[in-house]
């Protein structure tokens, strides 16, 4: 299991993430997507600490801690912030909520 | 006697004149008695002009053009160019002066009575001032630039007294024409002016810097661009003396009171050109003089033609007057300066005299008329004539009675003062021999031309010779006319002649004193005496030219050729011998012909319109086919435009059309064209165009900024496509750079 | 002293801001009044004393204003600006009193006509480039708010076309501003942006201002900023807008100094500090060596013809300063002793000759309330003197010998001759152009019938003469010793490099 | 230097903690809710910060084991961070859309949101930019969508987070594609050692490239750079104008710090290979370009301000590309030009939105008459973001453009120059609504005392510093102290 | 190539990995997603245990699956109402978002496959457990200052996420 590997599923999550966040029509979807992308980056973090930085160096993977506690903390503001358009448009789906433009 | 002072005064006395109205104005005050002032003013300077001339009369020879005094100081400083400004006191000078101040004061008398009861009495006397003041200054004036000055400075004057009566339309459109002709002439006298000062880094004439004596060091090769500038100043001298193809600007300066016409429009202004041209005389080229004189030559004819059908008594001196310049300037192209200045002095108080008699006779039938009618109470009625109506000289309408020489006949009972000062002037003009200054004049130039014939076997002065002797018979007959329509005969409208009288005392004073001035005693005596002809350095040149090339053979065949040939055979002959054979040749045969000339012309005015034995109405009957035929083509003459050149030999009348259709045609049609065209392309370009560019790339701008508005969709996953699509650009883009 | 010139107008804004209140109209015009007129003594002052045979630059003040670009506050006055110093100044109390009539929110009015007094004032003391342009745009806001609140019917389109325009020409100006103070020095020698020092700099072989590539950039873009002030075809067009849209007085600031502010600039910098720059567009062969003459040319001819077009009092005094301003071009562009100093005559001469027009229409508009020419006529009988003063300034615009129009105007021709001879001859058109459309406009409007409707049309009352005299006597006194002004600049022409 | 040794150099951000909670705790004590009380606090919490980081000084010093770094730099942008901040609880104040019921948790959040841009503004470390960046994302979050009633506020607040959430995470991608590389988190020594790859050829280019495009992508959300600008017009729009005006001003400064740092100290050796500069001279261009284009038919005074702030946001980079302490310099000097006028501008909006109750240009006609005071001080504002001597605004642009033209970039400066002819061209709709046209009520507005001194707080600076600059050059080159080699 | 069954089992994991995240791209009931991520999250912390961060894979269950995981689903029971809402895809935008993606992955397969300092890389003998160094790490040793920040960050996070729900609570 080459470095490699592991960057080819980050890769594609992280690319996976993006098409969804792109495409989905759902406000939870593109949260989802956005957790694919910070997953993948957190794969990232854990699969150079293990493979370029030296052994006893595991500050990749801290960095990945940092980044699921990040992710968690933005989940929720995200959640809530969709809670409140849920309120006010009485939908999710984002093209919806397109009052400002222009 | 002292020469800067008097010069001042002469200039600063009219000016004072002038500014004591113009202050007193903007207080929105008139003097009443303006016409003092400025009279006053005038007569000072005739004062001053005649301790001037002491000057020439104690040393005769120091003041020719060797020895012109000047009195310049520097105007425009710039540093290594400077320009000049200042006074030149010669013996032509010193006559042009005098000329001009007699004239003006003269005029300003007879103008008290003329003008008398107009509301703008004073602004007349002030214009008349000023004027005169710019008048002197273009004589005085030491360069070209001054000059210049003073041309323009009359020029306007000429304008705003045109104008005086500016209610009418007439004389509005007619100051506007006179002014924009004028100044077309003007901006070719100022290229020229431009060609002399880049040559020559100088505007003064007179000088060991001065135009004259760097021009006389130009080479062969510069002879072009030589004849060319003075050409281009002879530009000047054709708008100004109504030379064709610009003289239509001056008949209809007959709008203008009498008097201006007088002294502006007879005597000096349009004289101006000619002084100027004589100025020049030094500078001018056997090309430049050549064109010149055939500018003179044409115009003494062709205007001679036209006046013989005029009716208005007015126009037919107008006319006069262009044809008389014609003469002035041919004198001058044919190289006899002083013929040309001596005719200049002469004609200007003959025709002056003319002028203020036609004044007194229109101011006598206005005064009939106007006890004829009660509705017009202005002197300026009796000038009116409708300048739209062209059938003038076919038709009696729109010329107005006062000034419709039909209307009158036999007023030398009623006015005899009037009459026997015209005569006299008339018989100047025409050029009785000896008894009359005109003869003396006239018979000056047309020698000169008929020797530069004979002398230099030039085909070209032949020609010229026989055009200027066939208008001096032309003038004789039109002049006797005028004589013979207006004074003699039975009164042809006898309510007018009834309420006729002659002028006042202080109209008739200056006609007699001018008349006085006709018979040749002064002005020969002065000329003959005072004027020296300068030399003219490039005549010759073009003919070494030629040798050294060795083209003379090809050169010869051409007449200006011959003719520098000959000049050159003279030259290298022995010339004064020479001179004085071929001169006693000319003299010979002009002076005999002089007489033939003035009997044919009076004589056939006589037979015409004295003694009735044939009747114009006969021969304008038997032309009468050509002239319905003409007439009846209105249209066709304006759409064959060009055509009416090749008419213009068919007879005067034809001219007479052809003066009003075809030359002021072109005026009016680039007028036209320039206004409605030009301009207002210019206009739809400016709005369309260069602003519609610039809305152009703001409207861009705008529908840039709208574009970019709706990509701002207000749609979250759009922006994230541009985000994501914006990095992958980036990117790719960079890729491919590095 | 120029301080106290260029900044007593400024206080004087701050004093009727703050100390009049808004209901004393009639104070606050006084005040403003005499507060114009001591910028006005001070120039006559300069005026007197200035030594007219030095060449180079009196009055200086030089103070350091920000070292880090080593900005300094220098000003200084030589032949070139004492005259239009004095020509603003002039302008300033006639202005003022011009626009005694105003009604809506004067005080603000008065306000801004004095920044922009010290703006102008200031634009032609500034001797540090950075001065220069921060006067130079100094003047863009009043103006902007002056036409765009007191002007006509379309004067916010006509306020914004002028304020876009000049911020366009300006910016390209900053850009070459800039990169002249940069090549001004290197890290190691100090860079500076004083205009004499430059002016040395550009002239010294070998130095990086002197290379003609970047002079040529350089004048473009300095170029382009005059060319829209002055304006240069075909940046013109914001010019007909302004004119006629902006109130009498305003108008008469416009054509009477903000054009003359752009061909200053042209003398004073691309003319005096990019000599390369200027041979390039100048030397006479080819397109580009014509280029500015042609400019010129275009401008004289194509004003002129546009001029005749109008049938807009205003619009047709516009156009007619368009054409004006094309022989201060080409005068320019001969860079010969007789063209240079006609094209700085013209300017003064211009200025003060289209003040008079300018003042003549507003008078006659006041009364009648349209400026339409065919809507007049045979105002003369009615209006003597008016028609008097308007003679004598229609005659002096169209370059009538004797008035002052004409010796800037022949000065440039003669110069220019040297140099363009086709284009010359061609540019004589508009002499005779300019005749025409001054001959028929004064038809129009003063001869021929009287028009009954103005059967009671007032004349010209004391105030508006009092406008009129001074700038009329200086037209009849220039133009008959033009060396009155002559003197002030001939010293400072001949150090501009020339090209005989 | 060690963590427990860092403290004592760590005290402004502590401070700024300790009063979040104070105002936090306050604001629950107190019986009246919503008084002005927990501003007033918050603006001693800002005080006191910004004088104990002044006190310490801005001696070169990398605090907690190389995670942030206190200097000079850092020093100029938590001053600016905190002026900003600072007029953004003035502001606040008088501010009447915000529920009065939560502003104890909005001047809570508005400290800790400074907190975070303090540390913007110091990171040196990969984790601690990234970090600092949430913290001041996620804040700002919800600053946006703090207005109750509001469907403008929840979706402007939607936009952002989802916006930021991408952004951030694609640049967290980019980060661990660096970290990858090389292997540390470090800046210092992450430039060291693309130093030493590039000086061996031992990388591949595309990979550094395409992990600083990915990095830019958060850095160019945070300054709203094209394209990552688009969340900004909408989210100005939505957010409280209080919050606008601070998103506008200082946390487009952090991310001009966080950009600084990253790229001058971390990347800058990357340029030789990988072209960033060209990069982001091609992003100004397009920013400011796209910025004054939409601004162009802009209705709305917030949005059009917002799109002259993404405009704005293109000139400043352009002294970011030049690679050169000039451009920096002329950044720092902008931003603190910028931040007078902008938040006067936008201090202005506040006024007349509470007192007219319309944000659009309708709402400004005839203002003149009805509030010279305040129309003129708006004048002032925008023709000084215009760039119109002699105000403030010119000053900035000079110096921006002296440095761009410096390094011959000419293509740029005379498209930045351009743009500000356009620039102009919006602003004056404001002016002439304004000045030039008429209103439909006439009645004069008045205005409380304090706000007419607020207000010239920002007016007299905008005057003051367009005459005479000069310090503001001497504050910038000592500010940048060692960050340029 | 011959799998030994570590190899076996990380490719399980890598696909199941890849496999559930696509069922999150394109499954159209979004409870189903919801589902298909708990399986991606578990996947990736089966992954971070290959990568011998044990740690990294404890907290990722934790907090992913526990913690963000739950939240999700608390949203979509709150908001949509029906569980199958149909999201609607927009041709446009698919079909950009696809080509974006797949030139990014495009591009970052050319990143991960040329970058020399992730050829050949020698793992060296397996670690000790983590727990224990990170605790250092972050407590005693430069992350501390992060936890800190983090620390705050989850406090802002709370205050505003409660903020902002508690508002339409107060509506009524």
């Amino acid at each position: 299991m080459s470095l490699q590997s592991y960057l080819v599923i980050s890769i594609i999550l992280f690319c996976l993430g993006i098409f969804c966040v792109l495409t989905r029509r759902n406000a939870i979807s593109i949260l989802m997507g956005i957790e694919l992308i910070l997953n993948s980056c957190n794969l990232n973090f854990a699969a150079f600490s293990r493979f370029v930085t030296p052994p006893d160096d595991i500050s990749g993977q801290i960095i990945a801690l940092f980044g699921i506690v990040l992710a968690a903390a933005e989940a929720a503001v995200f959640l809530a912030i969709i809670l409140a358009i849920y309120r006010e448009f009485s939908t999710i789906s984002p093209d919806e909520t397109d009052t400002l433009k222009g | 006697m002292p020469i800067v002072p008097l010069i001042s005064i002469i200039l600063l006395a009219p000016l004072a004149a002038f500014a004591f109205f113009a202050l007193l104005s903007l207080t929105g005050r008139n003097y009443s008695r303006q016409d003092l002032v400025s009279t006053v003013a005038m007569l000072i300077a005739f004062v001053c002009a005649v301790l001037l001339f002491t000057n020439v009369v104690a040393e005769p020879d120091k003041l020719s053009h060797d020895g012109a005094e000047i009195h310049s100081l520097t105007w425009l400083p710039l540093g290594s160019v400077n320009f000049s400004m200042g006074f030149l006191f010669d013996s032509v000078t010193a006559v042009m002066l005098l000329v001009v101040t007699i004239v003006s004061s003269l005029v300003h008398i007879f103008s008290i009575g003329y003008m008398h009861g107009d509301p703008r009495y004073p602004r007349f006397f002030a214009f008349l001032s000023l004027f005169s003041f710019s008048m002197l200054f273009l004589v005085v004036s030491d360069n070209l630039l001054g000059i210049y000055i003073g041309w323009e400075l009359v020029g306007v004057c000429s304008y705003l007294l045109i104008g005086f009566w500016f209610e009418e339309d007439a004389p509005a459109n007619a100051c506007k024409k006179a002014f924009m002709t004028t100044r077309v002439g003007d901006v070719g006298m100022f290229i020229g002016m431009m060609m002399l000062f880049t040559k020559f880094r100088t505007l003064s004439l007179y000088g060991d810097e001065g135009i004259f004596a760097l021009a006389s060091n130009l080479t062969a090769g510069d002879m072009t661009w030589l004849s060319v500038a003075g050409v281009l100043i002879f530009c000047g001298a054709v708008g100004k003396s109504a030379q064709i193809p610009l003289h239509t600007w001056l008949p209809d300066a007959m709008e203008g009171p009498t008097p201006v016409s007088a002294l502006i429009h007879a005597a000096t202004m349009v004289a101006a050109g000619v002084y100027l041209t004589a100025r020049m005389f030094p500078i001018l080229t056997a090309d430049s003089s050549l064109v010149i004189a055939y500018v003179g030559g044409i115009t003494a004819l062709v205007a001679a033609t036209i006046a013989i059908v005029r009716f208005d008594i007015k126009r037919v001196l107008a006319y006069s007057t262009i044809s008389q310049l014609g003469f002035m300037m041919l004198a001058i192209g044919a190289g006899s300066y002083i013929a040309g200045l001596f005719h200049l002095t002469t004609h200007a108080f003959f025709k002056a005299l003319l002028f203020l008699g036609s004044g007194s006779v229109i101011h006598a039938f206005h005064a009939a008329h106007h006890a004829h009618d009660h509705d017009h109470d202005h002197a300026h009625d009796a000038d009116r004539e409708d300048t739209d109506t062209h059938a003038a000289a076919f038709d009696s309408f729109g010329i107005d009675p006062a000034q419709d020489m039909r209307h009158m006949g036999g007023l030398r009972h009623k006015m005899p003062i009037t009459f026997v000062t015209m005569l006299i002037a008339t018989l100047s003009i025409a050029g009785v021999p000896y008894i009359f200054s005109g003869f003396w004049s006239k018979d000056a130039i047309l020698v000169e031309v008929l020797y530069r014939a004979i002398s230099w076997g030039s085909v070209h002065h032949y020609i010229l010779f026989g055009m200027a002797a066939l208008a001096a018979v032309i003038t004789a007959f039109y002049m006797f006319r005028l004589i013979f329509m207006t004074f003699m005969g039975e009164p042809r409208n006898q309510e007018m002649y009834d309420g006729a009288h002659e002028s006042p005392l202080k109209m008739a004073i200056p006609l007699i004193i001018l008349a006085v001035l006709s018979f040749p005693i002064v002005n020969k005596w002065s000329f003959e005496k005072y004027v020296k002809q300068p030399e003219q350095p490039h005549i010759h040149l073009p003919k070494h030219a030629m040798y050294e090339s060795g083209q003379g053979a090809l050169q010869a065949q051409l007449g200006i050729s011959d003719a520098q040939a000959a000049a050159e055979d003279v030259h290298h002959d022995d010339a004064a011998a020479h001179h004085d054979s071929d001169h006693d040749k000319a003299h010979n045969i002009v002076v005999p012909l002089s007489f033939v000339i003035v009997i044919i012309g009076i004589g056939l005015s006589a037979l015409f319109y004295y003694w009735k034995r044939f009747s114009a109405d006969a021969v304008a009957a038997r032309l009468r086919p050509i002239y319905t035929l003409l007439w009846n083509k209105y249209y066709f003459d304006e759409l064959y435009d060009g055509v009416l050149v090749a008419l213009t030999v068919a007879g005067s009348k034809v001219l007479g059309l052809f003066d009003l259709r075809f030359i002021d045609g072109i005026v009016n049609g680039v007028g036209v064209v320039v206004q409605a065209g030009c301009s207002r392309i210019a206009g739809w370009f400016d709005n369309t165009f260069v602003d519609g560019l610039v809305n152009w790339v703001a409207k861009i701008t705008w529908a840039v900024g709208g574009r970019i508005r709706r990509v701002q969709t207000g749609m979250i996953q759009n922006y994230l496509l541009a985000v994501v699509g914006g990095v992958v650009l980036l990117i790719l883009i960079f890729r491919a750079l590095f | 002293m120029l301080s106290l010139m260029i900044f007593i107008p400024l206080l004087g804004m701050l004093v009727v801001l703050f100390a009049i209140r808004r209901e004393q109209e009639e104070l606050a015009k006084r005040v403003t009044f005499i507060v114009t007129l001591i910028p006005l003594l001070i120039a006559v002052f300069l005026f007197i004393t200035y030594d007219r045979s030095a060449s180079g630059h009196q009055f200086e003040e030089n103070m350091m204003w920000i070292e880090a670009f080593n900005i300094r506050y220098h000003v200084g006055i030589d032949g070139l600006s004492v005259t239009l110093v004095l020509l603003t100044a002039l302008l300033g109390p006639i202005c003022v009193l011009a626009s005694w009539k105003i009604e809506k929110g004067i005080k603000a009015y008065l306000a801004l006509f004095l920044l922009l007094e010290t703006g102008m004032i200031g634009f032609f003391c500034a001797l540090d480039m950075f001065l220069f342009y921060v006067f130079f745009e100094l003047t863009l806001l009043p103006m902007y708010f002056l036409i765009g609140i007191w002007g006509g019917p379309r004067r916010e389109y006509a306020a914004i076309k002028f304020f876009l325009y000049t911020l366009f020409g300006s910016v390209l100006m900053l850009i070459a501003m800039i990169a002249v103070y940069l090549k001004s020095g290197t890290d190691d020698v100090a860079r500076t942006f004083d205009i004499p020092t430059l002016i040395e700099l550009a002239k010294t072989p070998g130095h990086a201002l002197a290379d003609p590539t970047f002079q040529i950039w350089a004048f473009l873009g300095f170029f382009i900023g005059f060319a829209v002030k002055v304006p240069i075809f075909p940046f013109h067009t914001w010019l007909p807008d302004a004119h006629v849209e902006a109130p009498t007085a305003i108008s008469v600031i416009l054509a009477g100094i903000l054009l003359k502010m752009g061909t200053y600039g042209l003398v004073r910098v691309n003319f005096a500090m990019l000599p390369a720059g200027m041979d390039f567009f100048c030397n006479g062969e080819g397109t580009w060596g014509n280029s500015l003459a042609i400019l010129g040319f275009i401008n004289i001819v194509y004003g002129s013809l546009c001029a005749l077009a109008q049938t807009d009092f205003k619009k047709l005094v516009a156009y007619s300063s368009i054409g004006h301003m094309g022989f201060v071009l080409i005068g320019l562009a001969a860079r010969n002793e007789s063209g240079l100093t006609g094209a700085i005559l013209q300017m003064f001469n211009h200025g003060v000759i289209s003040a008079m027009l300018f003042l003549l229409v507003g008078v006659v508009y006041d009364r009648a309330h349209h400026r339409e020419i065919n809507g007049f006529g045979g105002l003369g009988s009615k209006m003597p003197i008016y028609t008097g003063i308007t003679t004598l300034a229609f005659m002096a615009s169209l370059g009538l010998p004797g008035l002052s129009g004409f010796v800037g105007e022949a000065l440039s021709l003669l110069g220019a001759y040297s140099k363009f001879k086709m284009l010359t001859i061609l540019s004589t058109a508009g002499i005779v152009v300019g005749a025409a459309y001054f001959l028929w406009t004064l038809q129009r409007v003063f001869l021929g019938e009287l028009n009954p409707k103005y059967e009671d049309i007032a004349e010209i009352n004391g105030r508006e003469i009092a406008t009129l005299v001074p700038l009329g006597i200086l037209t009849i006194v220039l133009g008959i010793w033009p060396s009155i002004a002559i003197d002030m600049f001939r010293e400072a022409v001949s150090i501009l490099p020339l090209v005989q | 230097m060690p963590n427990i040794a860092s403290i004592p150099y760590f005290i402004p951000e502590i401070v700024l903690v300790v009063f979040a909670v104070v105002v936090i705790l306050f604001d629950l004590a107190s019986k009246k809710r919503g008084g002005e009380g927990a501003a007033y606090l918050a603006l001693i919490g800002l005080v006191v910060a910004v004088i104990a980081a002044i006190v310490i000084g801005s001696e070169d010093r990398s605090l907690f084991l190389g995670m942030v770094r206190l200097d000079s730099f850092a020093l100029f942008f938590k001053v600016i961070i905190s002026v900003a901040t600072a007029a953004t609880v003035l502001f606040s104040i008088r501010s009447v859309e915000l529920d009065p019921a939560t502003k104890g948790e909005y001047y809570a959040l508005l400290l800790a949101v400074t907190l975070g841009m303090y540390l913007m503004a110091s990171s040196t470390h990969l984790l601690m930019i990234y970090l600092s960046l949430e913290t001041v994302s996620l804040t700002s979050y919800i600053l946006a969508g703090f207005l109750t009633h509001s469907p403008r506020s929840s979706e402007a607040a939607f936009k952002y987070i989802t916006f930021g959430a991408v952004s951030s995470g694609t640049m967290l991608f980019g980060i661990s594609l660096l970290f990858g590389m090389t292997g540390t988190g470090d800046i210092m020594l992450i430039s060291s050692r693309l130093g030493e790859m590039f000086s061996q050829g031992n990388v591949y280019p595309l990979a550094v490239l395409l992990s600083i495009t990915f990095i830019l992508a958060g850095v160019g959300y945070k300054i709203a750079s094209v394209p990552f600008h688009m969340w900004s017009p909408d989210v100005y729009e939505g957010a409280p104008i209080p919050i606008t005006a601070f998103l506008s001003v200082a946390s487009k400064a952090a991310g001009f710090a966080l950009f600084i740092r990253l790229f001058y100290s971390g990347l800058q050796s990357a340029d030789a290979s990988v072209d960033w500069s060209l990069m982001l001279a091609v992003v100004s261009a397009l920013t400011m370009t796209v910025g004054n284009l939409a601004a162009l038919p802009q209705q709305n005074v917030k949005r059009l301000l917002a799109y002259s702030s993404i405009s704005h946001g293109g000139f400043l980079l352009m002294g970011g590309v030049l690679l050169t302490s000039e451009g920096l310099q002329a950044i720092l000097i902008y931003l603190i030009i910028y931040l007078f006028m902008n938040l006067g501008a936008f201090f202005v909006v506040i006024l007349i939105a509470n007192e007219v109750g319309s944000e659009t240009i309708d709402g400004y006609r005839g203002l003149v008459s009805r509030a010279p005071l305040i129309a003129v001080s708006m004048a002032i504002f925008l023709f000084s973001l215009t760039g119109l001597p002699p105000l403030a605004g010119f000053a900035g642009k000079w110096i921006l453009f002296a440095a761009v033209i410096k390094e011959q970039l000419y293509w740029l400066a005379i498209i930045g120059l351009l743009n500000s002819v356009v620039a102009l061209y919006y602003y004056v709709r404001i002016v002439k609504a304004m000045f030039l046209e008429t209103a439909d009520d006439t009645e004069s507005l008045s205005f409380s005392t304090g706000s007419l001194v607020l207000l010239l707080v920002f007016v007299v600076p905008t005057l003051l510093l367009g005459i005479y600059w000069n310090p503001l050059y001497e504050l910038s080159r000592a500010s940048l102290g060692k960050l340029m080699g | 190539m011959e799998l030994n069954p570590q190899q076996l089992v990380f490719y399980l994991f890598a696909l199941l990995t890849i496999g559930s995240a696509v069922v999150v791209v394109t499954i159209r009931n979004i409870v189903y997603a919801a589902f298909a991520l708990m399986v991606t999250l578990f996947s990736v912390a089966g992954l971070y245990v290959f990568l011998q961060a044990d740690f990294l894979a404890a907290t990722q269950v934790i907090v992913y699956v526990g913690g963000i995981l739950v939240l999700i689903l608390f949203g979509v029971m709150m908001t949509s109402g029906s569980l199958d809402l149909k999201l609607k895809l927009e041709r446009g935008q698919l079909f950009w978002g696809g080509v974006v993606s797949l030139i990014i992955f495009g591009l970052l397969l050319s990143v991960i496959t040329n970058t020399p300092q992730w050829d050949n890389v020698d793992v060296g003998a397996s670690q000790e457990p983590t727990t224990h160094k990170i605790g250092e790490m972050i407590m005693k040793e430069e992350f501390l200052l992060p936890f800190e920040i983090a620390s705050i960050l989850l406090l802002v996070a709370l205050i505003g996420a409660a903020l902002i729900s508690r508002k339409e609570v107060r509506d009524e």
